[in-house]
């Protein structure tokens, strides 16, 4: 096993990793870019390297600044994370040029997966059926608008080099088509330094279901179950659970397999995932592979309990997997909710700030996976990604209701987020029957309010709001008459030490 | 102290009395046992109205209009606004007939900051609530900026390409 | 179910009841003293009374102050935690009398099993070995010294109503059978309102495992497996596990067997414990038996994946057992440190303060049960068990790793707390072979101090003590030059503000 | 500046000086690289060391001797004592031949509040480390409070039943 390994990465999952690490007795060097100088990656890790000023094509994008960390720590792999270089065929081959190991699948895997018409091509190939599309890259608005005329509108615009929603835009009239090519090659361009777009039919309210599989290097190929992503917004995953509730045990094993062959087909190696699209007849469409951890392989974990990461690690200092296909085994179901620095009352806009005030629920069931803390700092420059809240129950409905109480408790004050968002989820029907799809929130959250109606809270805001005044005023008086001011603490201090004492 | 409280449609009458350091507290003329206590400063609190317990982060909106004031209450995860007014002032205004109104903004500004992507309007425009103004890259996702009013643009400020401060008026209306 | 109950407790055991019924959908409702009006479980509960004085025997202990409030608040049953009325009969009956439901054993069964000198006579007959003692409480100092003598010396004083170590004493030679005396009743007085113990022999290193069962009133009793209890100070468990690393399969039947007869003898409902010591032969004696909810219950939560506090919700109200023995399944290990306000660099004395900063511990196989938040306050009222950090692995070592981990990661400040101590065993040779006993801490911990040396830290820490000297005097020197002073906050705020924009 | 730093038996020279707004900073005649940062007021430091990354909370002791300081530092769950002193002041010291000695505590104090349970000795009774002295109560428990060295029992302040304060004196020694 390593003896100590670069994480290319910040936030959360640099936060996830290191724990693995920890876990494992391995060394973790971590980089930081000029505003990242107080994150909890660095404040957890046992080596921490300036790489540079915020935005991330000066730091956390420049390979040779890693690879000159890693070298100069005598890190012997790095891990990528997820985002920024994680699925940067260039990168792999780098670091592995540079006699380091990368943890993930080797450059050729990345490469093939990662180009989205080659993916198609080889995986539609091994058998696994896909999703139907244009065979080349967009080269032009009418290229584009006569392959939708013959599969017929809606349609759906990605980036070659895409994943996490990013580049993508479905295209529903003709008119729309330019606009739509224009906003995903410049999303694909600004997300993955690649412009290039393309073209496939876009399923009616489908499911978005994945499957983790893990890899070694001696071919051995396993999966641990499915995951459903189908609640996204702005084709953002925000709420992901394990099991789905529509795979059922034969499903299962056939999609299973299917991510099976498409990882052999690709000759992958690692921790990846396989994703799919499921029609209303439970048809599955092999929709592309994510040559990385996952930011919602939390769920997979609560269930199988398996420890991804350090799958990942054992797998990449070349050690065979210590179990088979028939060893995993699943138990209850986990909902993961994403914490985005995003304003839900406010058209789910960034937020950034200083975290002033910071409660993490805890207690049975719990799980967060954050790099927040009192007074760390939210900054604009990165993903809106701040936290996952997971929750495991022994039967959805428990996991379900876990996660409302777990939302409630959970308190972060200075930035907005989108808890109040998830709670509405939560609260929702059609969630709690499982009856769901990729339009899930456009159909049910797309014209109303995100706050509904409490009436019994409205009289406690109102007398909040009043004895917030009261107390304000009589305290302005009160200054007057004392002529000074003492903190909050102080005075706090003093009376909780006036009564401690009465045995 | 006697308030209006205005939360969506609804209004509560609230009055409020030190008496021997204790507060009389009268909501919509019955009176409430109220226990309220700094939890955490500055504004987190735990509230017990007749025993029943509720935790809320109390903000003061730092504009200040009139002897009116806007808040915003964090209950249980969702967020509430709440208008408080000043009892004497509110009869005084029913009195003269004036109407309590949102004023309406006419400079359009970005709740972040970031860089503008693309401006999707031209000076002389009339646009309707919803659409879309001014697109903003920040934290890698475009973030298109919409018209909450029906209003005709006056002047744009920002073009493609330009970085942006927060509160930075990026439109005026007419 | 129920729709309202009373959580007649404080701190981290209400919160946790709490939680379940938020789960649930049970309102709950909650007491406090003058002391604890900012404590978490009257901030999370959705109704709270306040009871009195802080010492318990003027608020959480007296009875008709409780009956009260659930009546005022039409609870419909009252859950007692554990500590203060949880194992004291005469409570549970007169919360019967009052048409309440006692969220425990009957009141006979509380009683039969509390009286340790009935409770063994029981036991015994219905056929499951019990430690030989004293048929009778100890009436004077000559009768104690003679069965000492009879059995030979070490014996153990332990109080009737007791449990959790208080009121408990090892007695090793005559001379100290005085003190002993003395100490153990008073003690047991205190904290259970009687004063009278009993005396019985004393097994050389014995291993302290528990098992819990769950009964429900239409007879059928399962057991969830045990936990290893070992670790002990001071005859308080401070770290519990499950499963045992002496436990096999054979012997978890026969305990498990001997558990459901002991409740089965007693006429049990509801979640309960039976005791036994297991000596280095593996013979195993019926201790005593608890008759409430355990402080160390999560273990078995997280290995099973059951909801102790839930199932006794669910008993309670009259539900049948949802599950039947060859249901319940183990899977991986669980450990759980109990978190005390004590100072292990102060000969484990108490510890009373403000919480003035705190994080907790988070991401994968972490669960914090704990009524902390920063800013909260600690008294010297009540029990010093103010949080309980508890890991799960796939296998005892990686729940270990985890606990390593995760000890190092939580940070409480203002007051001290046992956190060095337990990774100080956490490292122990002897713990991570699974080699303990009763006597684990005096043999490993007796002599030794708690701080080992760690000689690539202490650079560090001469370092940042002439850091912090050299930037106070700067900050001195340039606060006599600017004369005025900002809030570091504010400082903070400006620097960050500074350097926020630059896309 | 140049300080001394004492952890039980070992001795590290630090020397730091700012320039141009940077700190020079020399341990054991090495000079190291330091970068040292407030993540939470008002004593919780990230602080890198070679780019090493250590976590601590610092606390001064507040009773101040001389030019010495005992600081309390807190790592990864852990907490040690340092004793800082100024350079100047220690070499003066070492030439005057003075050895730097905890001065022996006459006054036994106890640690925290709570109730006498009992007084295990008496007036003029001789005890050794480690003897019992005085049983409180508190937290529920019985704690009994230990002599830390050998010392004659001059004066008893307190006795059974008596509630007691933090830092009282309970016991003076001769």
């Amino acid at each position: 096993m390593f003896k100590k390994i670069l994480i290319a990465n910040r936030g959360e999952i640099a936060v996830r990793v290191i724990r693995a690490c920890k876990e494992m007795e391995i060394k973790t060097v971590t980089v930081f870019s000029e505003i990242d100088r107080k994150s909890l990656h660095v404040r957890l890790s046992d080596e921490a390297y300036f790489i540079g000023p915020p935005p991330s094509n000066q730091s956390y994008l420049v390979m040779e600044k890693l690879i000159n960390v890693a070298e100069k720590s005598n890190a012997e792999a790095i891990h990528p994370g997820y985002g920024f270089l994680a699925e940067n065929p260039q990168f792999a081959k780098l670091v592995e040029e540079k006699g380091l190991v990368f943890i993930g699948p080797p450059a050729k895997a990345i490469e093939l997966l990662g180009d989205k018409m080659r993916a198609r091509k080889t995986i539609s190939e091994s058998g696994v059926p896909i999703v139907p599309g244009m065979e080349n890259m967009i080269a032009s608005e009418n290229d584009a608008i006569s392959f939708a005329k013959e599969v017929g509108f809606p349609v759906l615009i990605k980036a070659a080099a895409g994943g996490g929603g990013k580049g993508m835009r479905i295209v529903e009239s003709e008119k729309q088509m330019k606009e739509a090519i224009r906003g995903a090659s410049f999303e694909a361009k600004s997300s993955f330094g690649d412009e290039r777009i393309y073209i496939e039919k876009y399923l009616e309210k489908p499911r978005h279901i994945e499957f983790q599989i893990l890899a070694d290097k001696f071919g051995n190929i396993i999966h641990l179950g499915e995951r459903e992503c189908s609640i996204q917004r702005r084709h953002q995953k925000v709420i992901e659970e394990s099991p789905s509730t529509v795979v059922d045990e034969d499903m299962r094993k056939r999609m299973g397999d299917a991510a099976i062959m498409a990882a052999k087909a690709s000759g992958y190696v690692s921790a990846g995932t396989m994703e799919f699209l499921v029609d209303k007849d439970k048809n599955f469409y092999f929709l592309e592979s994510n040559t990385r951890l996952q930011v919602e392989h939390p769920v997979t974990e609560l269930v199988t309990g398996i420890d991804i990461v350090k799958e990942q690690l054992k797998i990449a200092s070349g050690e065979k997997l210590s179990f088979k296909q028939e060893d995993v085994r699943w138990s209850g179901a986990s909902i993961e909710c994403r914490i985005y620095a995003e304003d839900p009352y406010n058209n789910f806009l960034p937020s950034a700030g200083i975290v002033s005030s910071y409660l993490e629920p805890s207690g049975p069931g719990i799980r967060v996976d954050s790099g927040l803390y009192e007074g760390c700092e939210v900054s604009l420059y990165y993903d809106p990604i701040i936290s996952k809240l997971l929750t495991w129950g022994s039967t959805r409905n428990e996991a379900i209701c876990r996660m409302k109480r777990a939302l409630q408790e959970y308190h972060i004050s200075g930035i907005a987020t989108t808890i109040p968002f998830h709670l509405q989820v939560m609260d929702n029907k059609k969630f709690i029957k499982g009856d769901i799809s990729t339009h899930f929130i456009q159909e049910e959250f797309g014209k109303k309010e995100i706050t509904v109606d409490h009436d019994e809270l409205y009289k406690v805001i109102a007398l909040l709001c009043a004895l917030t005044d009261f107390k304000e005023k009589k305290k302005i008086k009160t200054l007057k008459e004392k002529k000074f001011r003492e903190s909050p603490w102080k005075i706090e201090g003093r009376r909780m030490g006036l009564r401690r004492f009465g045995f | 102290m006697k308030y209006i409280a205005k939360i969506k449609d609804k209004k509560f009458k609230i009055s409020i009395e030190e008496k021997d350091d204790k507060l009389e507290v009268i909501l919509d003329n019955i009176p409430v046992s109220v226990d309220f206590t700094l939890v955490k400063p500055p504004n987190f609190l735990s509230f017990l109205l007749d025993n029943r317990s509720y935790d809320a982060e109390v903000n003061v909106d730092s504009g200040r209009q009139d002897a009116t004031q806007k808040y915003f209450v964090t209950i249980k995860g969702k967020k509430y606004e709440c208008i408080l007014e000043d009892e004497k002032f509110a009869k005084l205004k029913d009195f003269a007939g004036i109407k309590s109104k949102t004023k309406v903004e006419k400079e359009f500004k970005t709740p972040m900051p970031g860089l503008v992507v693309a401006v999707e309007v031209n000076e002389g425009d009339k646009v309707k609530a919803g659409d879309g103004l001014v697109i903003v890259e920040a934290m890698k996702m475009e973030n298109e900026l919409k018209a909450s009013f029906d209003a005709k643009i006056k002047q744009i400020n920002v073009k493609p390409g330009q970085p942006v401060e927060k509160d930075e008026v990026l439109i005026v209306f007419e």
